[in-house]
């Protein structure tokens, strides 16, 4: 017992095998054994399922010669690149979706979110509808309805809809013009350059001037005058060194230009309508977060409704939006591996899917993809953290 | 060896198929498979149980044939897969041998007005991904220095019906299979396959390696039905053939000679096949050919001492 | 101030700043406000009391017109109440309004929120609004919290920042809607203190409250209010002493006996 | 002034703020944008309802059992209502489709008291429906027993095999949800904690397409040879795991909405670390996460669709299979219209669902 | 009882329920407990007041062990502390403990939250731990509440049967943590009722409380804490009437002005 000792400075031990401290490194140990055990068998079975397979190994077939074309390439692709190169444009056309799609989605989301809340019923309505009907729908059949149903009911390249004999559209996609520089194009980039410069210092030169002054500067359309004016002027004075590369029906196809496929079209389109429905109810949800009591005072302050959204409603409201939506920008992201479903040339569809099928390196093909995907979305919540912490509103 | 045993024990063929190409592999109303590459898996059942209908039948994209056989999801492949160098030396696995010669042609439809593939410079093509077909598409253009855009679906039916819609110019896959798809437009003769064959496409039954005894059962399987046709054995007649003085029908038919330990099984495999199955030519007309809505001629598939190149080795 | 204390009884004769004729208003059926008149003049002090529910901040959001009313006319400083927006605007730059939620703006420091208005309504240079903050922060003796956010004061210190922040648009008129109930009763003392420095210094002022200390000290008038109306307005020695109507004895009772 | 007060009465309110005229004027038009925005509305939806119902309805065909009834030149309902059958059972052998029915009407009737107010033993009922009621659903669809017909699963398709996936894969992912949220709440344990913070992370990091890939071709390969199991099972596999991931993020929210003064007590009355959880507080816990969990369900419930990439025939799947029907060939539209609402209406009820009960629990708390 | 009211003084000879020698704890850098020495004999009842954050909580909290200490001894009923399960479990078998926010178990009736303990921690049959919920549920006079949910009563019925749960596991000693202060004043006096009786029943108690009417009535000893001190422990009469601290006199002069 324990008063027999006489005063001790530290409590006394516990019996080792009732220390929770011991238990629970016991059961640490024991778990940790078990998940490294689990892992080894996995591994081990693996590594002797694919030599009793014959079953090649190692990464060295990134350096091998594809010998596939790819429909869309941000980068310079041919059947003789590497698997490797077509890891990176699957990776590029990966991002070049997600990135659309957070762009687009944001937008008819913000906007949705928006008129949900507006007062008059009709438009809130119409957004309850929107927001109710896309997202209880599957994203995969969404994506097949925009393609087949949509899509596929353009007019062929020979009848295609056309704007001005620049623009058309086919159901092989929208082909917009390119623009050719030519050398004296030079000038006009710099002036693009420096009308970008000035406009950045005008908007600052106004903000420091609203608040030495209180007086408001108009930026927007003194800025529009500079950044479109000084460049053209610019440009005809230099002799107009840049042409457009008109897209022309050539054979089957048209030729020249920039096209967007299809493909691309209908998988944007359907991520960001699919994701705009879940953020529509982030923006909504977070508005209403902000009380109306935050609202009245700052009417009462005599701030007009424009201001009060800027000033007090947003700012409060994007702490409560942020998270969901990035993790909406993240469900995105691995949305767009669905693209394999209507041929777009992603990383799922290009490298998981076809330079698995020639090579079939499935474990090291699916790891590097999976990979992949766990970088973007460690990225995605390290950005989280950190924005976070930077918003945690300061409390007593 | 393992296969061999294992499907033995489980008593039925787990075998890969595609997921619907009328003529090969499909489905009927009914949901029963049907198909070349069906019968080749009934033709191996028959032979190890005296039971065609011991199979269950995974259908299988092309981007996932190999890693389901690989991993051994399924005991045989004979999802019209081209036999390759790569295929056969890198991927573990054993072609067991060729039950259709065949090669990569183009379908256009007939309002495009070409004649040959020549024309087809800037064109659009329809593709399935994961296929030997992508890799020739590529060589062929490059090779006769033409330009074209590749649209890679994931399964056949997307290819027909984005071809059908006029994504794209034209479709590209084996001939056989361009006959087979062709039939799946709403309109069939509104396409036309052209002439053109740009490559060699021997398809055939996969293995994985490893297991020569399950590899020898599912070669001679299919050389059983070659051979039967050779002797004129067919379903109806097999019987009758029984008891046919013809030393040679009689080695098939294991009456004499060879016996069926040998793969491991009855001594009347053969038969079980001819019987259950029917012989090459047969299954060919049945499933292809003129008794077909796909009505694709023998061709080159015809015996070879009947012009084609279908050989098979004597079963002595 | 001097000039204030004299005030009270002259009233009437003062130039009027508020004024209610006939006011009703409705939530969809329910009429919440009745028939009601008042007059206040510059410099006066009115404090409305009243159960729950009685409309008293129904009342006073709408001389300020954070809500409409239906029907009636409402005066402010000559101009009469309408939905012009420009009218609201100026009317709004003339009436502060203290809530029973302080309503800080929490992503702002104290200083910031104090300069808010003055920069975006009146348009002054921050120096300046942030001057104009300084200042009111001190007469509400919390200039050494001006950098910290509103979450980290007490509640005592957030009312006297709210009130800080009316005070910096230099409005005519203060309208306070229960600004001492939300407060731990150490807390109360604090506000009070610096609402009595704000009436002492001749600011027009309406104030639902049931602090009767406050009404004692400060009020020239105390209206009573019940189901919409007023029931009783009189000066605070005559109201509590000698309450007209028996509702109002009744809350009276009720209030001093808690 | 009268000494006793007497209240005026109650008016009613002008004309014009109530009634159709009030509100017409308070919700749409109440100022010159809104009146605007209220008229292109009407515009747009004048332009754009009357052609989507006469599709749907007015101009559709409805009756017949092959496509020479489709002639009226609107939706060809017919491709459905002939197709029916698969879409809901697959190739489910066509005798034996009462043991389905069987299965959605024990369901329900099971399912119905949950619903009601007032009904005394929803927590015993609900576990029974999450833990007894799938083997009695799995005797009676796999068979093989009783006297009845055994069935592949490869003939499970349709809506039946993505209600099927869709709860298995939630209710599967329920227990392995909950230790890893405890696992992941567990500070004194670091090696734990940080194992199932891992696991977790991973789950959520990837697209279920790759993890159903993973499963359905590569789950082999990682096995002792010879070791395999069935398709369904290893999709299910996937799933599962997938789903965990998700349900655990969504119990350690309820976890940690539990204060900390009921772990407290627990302690204090001496019950041990399980029974502190298992009595205390993770049945309040699981109380305000059915919404989440609900939510997740939803979301699994619409991925099931992306079965296909592995060969399994959902509803999508059978659709988009009978679609390559010679015979119905060019009835995509209306295919998917069926299938977009089949999911609709359990997803949107659904949701609907959760919120009332998310409400509900709100109210709850404040009591 | 007769035989308690004799003790108190003769605490010392008696056996010794609870001890803490040089008892110190820290959360993290900040020291809560300092040196803390105290001996608890067999049917004392000892108050502890102190002003907020002084560490009384704390102190309670360590003796059964919801908080660990780091310095330091405590012996409760012979058995020191240590971080040892069983002994734990020992300990909190015979210490009783209440809450100021009484959390009850709100998905359970008040009698499943009664038996909840003797059920799973004695291993007692349901009938039989129900019984003696229904007889301390008598004890604190709300035996009609048993089929009710927490969320139905009162908070001082709430809090009558928190101290009922304790009693269900029959402890030998009873901790209180500021039991009346989450309660509105009508209902402290039947709180303070039931602990008052218990506290004639010869039970071990230490209560943290401001109630100094209750401290006076049944404490042998009242203890001072301030800073994580114990700055006087008296009897009550000696504590009230000739408080020996500086600090101990402002508080019992603020506690009383308040
Ligand atoms: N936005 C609203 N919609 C409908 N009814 C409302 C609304 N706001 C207030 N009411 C009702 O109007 C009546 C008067 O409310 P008001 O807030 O003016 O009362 P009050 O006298 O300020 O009461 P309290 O002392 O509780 O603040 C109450 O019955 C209230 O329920
Ligand atoms: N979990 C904890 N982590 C860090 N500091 C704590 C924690 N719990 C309490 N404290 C701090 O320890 C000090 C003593 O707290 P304790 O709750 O014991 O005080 P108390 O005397 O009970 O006060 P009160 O009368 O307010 O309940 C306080 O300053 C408190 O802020
Ligand atoms: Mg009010
Ligand atoms: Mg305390």
């Amino acid at each position: 017992m324990a008063d027999a000792s006489p005063e001790r400075e530290t409590p006394a031990k516990p019996r080792l095998l009732s220390d929770p401290k011991f238990r629970a490194l016991v059961f640490q140990i024991i778990a940790s054994i078990t998940v490294a055990a689990f892992i080894f068998f996995i591994v081990r079975n693996t590594l002797t399922n694919m030599e009793s397979r014959g079953i090649s190994t190692g990464f060295g077939f990134l350096d091998r010669a594809s010998g596939f074309g790819i429909l869309q390439s941000l980068i310079e692709y041919n059947e003789t690149s590497t698997y490797g190169r077509t890891f990176l444009v699957g990776l590029l056309n990966t991002i070049l979706v997600s990135v659309l799609g957070v762009f687009f989605a944001t937008i008819i989301g913000f906007i949705m979110g928006v008129l949900r809340l507006s007062s008059n019923w009709l438009i809130s309505k119409l957004a309850a509808t929107y927001i109710e009907i896309f997202r209880n729908i599957p994203l995969l059949l969404q994506i097949f309805f925009w393609y087949y149903a949509i899509g596929f009911n353009l007019p062929g390249p020979r009848q295609a809809m056309s704007v001005g004999d620049s623009l058309f559209l086919s159901n092989r996609g929208l082909y917009i013009p390119a623009p050719v520089f030519e050398s004296g194009f030079m000038a006009t980039g710099l002036a693009i350059i420096a009308s970008i410069v000035a406009v950045i210092s005008l908007v600052r030169w106004a903000r420091k001037r609203f608040e030495a002054t209180g007086q408001l500067f108009h930026t927007v359309y003194a800025s529009l005058a500079i950044l479109i004016g000084v460049p053209a002027v610019v440009f005809f004075s230099t002799g107009a060194p840049m042409h457009l590369d008109y897209p022309a029906l050539q054979g089957f196809n048209f030729q020249g230009g920039v096209a967007i496929i299809p493909e691309l079209f209908a998988l944007v389109l359907a991520l960001s309508i699919y994701t705009a429905a879940f953020i529509a109810e982030t923006v909504r949800s977070g508005i209403q977060a902000v009380s109306h009591g935050q609202t009245e005072a700052a009417s009462a302050l005599g701030l007009r409704p424009g201001w009060i959204l800027r000033l007090v409603v947003i700012p409060q409201a994007m702490r409560v939006i942020i998270p969901p939506l990035t993790s909406q920008y993240l469900n995105l992201t691995k949305n767009s591996s669905l693209a394999a479903a209507i041929g777009y040339p992603d990383l799922v569809a290009v490298f998981a899917g076809t330079t698995l099928n020639q090579t079939g390196q499935a474990v090291e093909i699916i790891a590097i993809t999976m990979s992949v995907y766990l970088v973007l979305s460690l990225i995605i919540s390290i950005f989280m953290n950190w924005y976070n912490a930077k918003m945690a509103l300061r409390e007593r | 060896g393992a296969t061999f045993d294992a499907v033995k024990k489980k008593g039925y063929v787990q075998c890969g198929v595609s997921t619907g190409l009328p003529g090969f592999s499909a489905t009927d109303d009914k949901g029963n498979w049907k198909g070349i590459d069906v019968d080749a898996c009934r033709a191996v059942a028959a032979a190890m149980f005296g039971d065609a209908s011991k199979v269950k039948y995974t259908p299988l994209n092309a981007k996932e044939r190999f890693t389901a056989l690989q991993s051994g999801e399924i005991d045989m492949l004979p999802r019209n897969t081209t036999w390759t160098f790569t295929r056969d030396t890198s991927l573990g696995l054993n072609f067991a041998g060729v039950n259709y010669y065949d090669g990569q042609g183009f379908m256009v439809s007939k309002k495009l007005g070409v004649k040959s593939a020549k024309e087809l410079s800037g064109a659009s093509v329809c593709i399935q991904a994961g296929t030997t077909t992508e890799l020739n598409l590529a060589d062929y253009f490059r090779a006769n220095k033409m330009e074209y855009k590749a649209i890679t679906y994931d399964s056949s039916d997307e290819t027909v019906k984005a071809f059908e819609a006029g994504r794209c110019d034209m479709l590209t896959s084996d001939q056989s299979q361009l006959y087979a798809l062709r039939i799946k437009l709403t309109d069939p003769n509104s396409a036309m396959v052209l002439p053109e064959v740009i490559s060699k496409e021997p398809l055939g039954p996969v293995v994985r390696q490893g297991d020569d005894e399950w590899f020898n059962l599912v070669r001679w399987s299919l050389f059983a039905q070659i051979n039967a046709e050779e002797a004129g054995i067919t379903m109806k007649n097999v019987d009758d053939m029984m008891k046919s003085a013809d030393p040679n029908i009689r080695r098939i038919l294991g009456i004499e000679g060879v016996k069926g330990e040998f793969l491991g099984v009855d001594d009347k495999w053969a038969y079980n096949i001819v019987k259950q199955v029917g012989n090459y030519g047969e299954m060919f007309e049945r499933n292809v050919g003129e008794g077909s809505a796909l009505k694709i001629s023998r061709g080159q598939n015809a015996l070879w001492n009947k012009g084609g190149i279908q050989y098979a080795p004597p079963i002595r | 101030m001097a000039m204030t204390a004299a005030v009270p009884n002259t009233a009437a004769e003062n130039e009027v700043m508020i004024e209610l004729r006939g006011v009703n208003k409705w939530y969809d059926k329910f009429h919440v406000l009745k028939d009601i008149n008042l007059q206040v003049a510059k410099g006066e002090r009115i404090v409305v009391c009243g159960p729950s529910g009685s409309g008293k901040s129904t009342m006073i959001r709408c001389i300020n017109r954070l809500e409409e009313h239906q029907k009636g006319q409402i005066i402010v400083d000559g101009t009469e109440l309408t939905s012009d927006l420009r009218q609201i605007e100026q009317i709004r730059k003339e009436v502060g309004m203290v809530f029973q939620h302080f309503n800080l703006f929490p992503h702002l420091t104290v200083l910031e929120n104090l300069a808010l208005a003055p920069m975006w309504v009146r348009k002054m240079p921050r120096k300046e609004a942030e001057a104009i903050g300084m200042q009111y922060l001190e007469r509400v003796k919390i200039p050494d919290q001006a950098k910290k956010y509103p979450g980290q004061l007490s509640g005592g210190q957030q009312q006297r920042v709210a009130i800080a922040r009316s005070l910096c648009m230099s409005p005519r008129i203060m309208l306070f809607d229960e600004p001492t109930s939300a407060l731990d009763p150490e807390m109360i003392k604090e506000v009070l203190d610096v609402m009595i420095e704000l009436a002492e210094s001749g600011m027009t002022m309406m104030c639902v409250t049931h602090e009767m200390g406050f009404a004692k000290t400060v009020a020239d008038k105390v209206i009573f209010m019940d189901r919409g109306q007023i029931v009783e307005s009189n000066p605070p020695e005559e109201f509590f002493n000698n309450p007209q109507n028996e509702r109002t004895q009744l809350f009276l009772s009720q209030i001093i006996g808690h | 002034m009268s000494h006793d007060f007497a209240p005026l009465p109650d008016l009613p309110p002008p004309a014009s703020s109530v009634g159709v005229i009030g509100w017409l004027r308070r919700n749409l038009f109440s100022n010159t944008i809104n009146s605007l925005l209220t008229l292109f509305a009407i515009y747009l939806l004048a332009t754009l309802l009357p052609p989507l119902f006469n599709w749907l309805f007015f101009d559709a065909d409805w009756i017949g059992d092959s496509r020479d009834a489709c002639t009226s030149g609107g939706a060809c309902w017919v491709f459905i209502s002939a197709r029916f059958s698969t879409f809901m059972y697959g190739f489910f052998p066509e005798n034996e489709t009462w043991r389905i029915n069987l299965i959605y009407i024990a369901l329900i009737a099971c399912m119905a008291p949950l619903f009601m107010e007032g009904f005394r033993h929803k927590v015993k009922l609900g576990v029974f429906v999450i833990f007894i009621f799938p083997i009695f659903g799995f005797i009676l669809l796999f068979g093989g027993v009783f006297g009845l017909e055994q069935t592949e699963t490869s003939q499970w398709g349709g809506l039946t095999l993505t209600l099927l996936l869709a709860s298995v894969g939630c209710v599967a992912a329920l227990p392995l949800g909950i230790m890893l949220a405890l696992g992941r709440q567990a500070t004194n344990m670091p090696a734990v904690k940080s194992m199932c913070v891992l696991f977790i992370e991973f789950w959520r990091g990837v697209p279920l397409i790759t993890v159903l890939f993973m499963s359905s071709v590569m789950l082999p390969l990682f096995l002792p040879e010879g070791v395999s199991f069935d398709k369904l099972l290893r999709a299910l596999i996937g799933i599962t795991l997938f789903q965990s991931a998700y349900i655990a993020e969504v119990v350690r929210g309820g976890l940690q909405a539990i204060p900390k003064g009921q772990y407290e007590a627990a302690d204090a009355l001496g019950l041990s670390y399980w029974k502190k959880m298992g009595l205390i507080i993770l049945p309040q816990a699981m109380k305000i996460v059915i919404p989440g969990i609900v939510n997740t369900f939803i979301a699994l419930f619409k991925d099931t669709t992306l079965v296909i990439i592995v060969g399994l025939l959902d509803v999508l799947g059978m659709v988009q299979n009978a679609l390559n029907d010679p015979n119905w060939l060019g009835y995509s539209t209306e295919g998917y219209v069926f299938t977009a609402f089949v999911f609709w209406i359990f997803c949107f009820s659904m949701s609907r669902y959760s919120q009332a009960l998310e409400r509900k629990l709100h109210t709850g708390h404040k009591r």
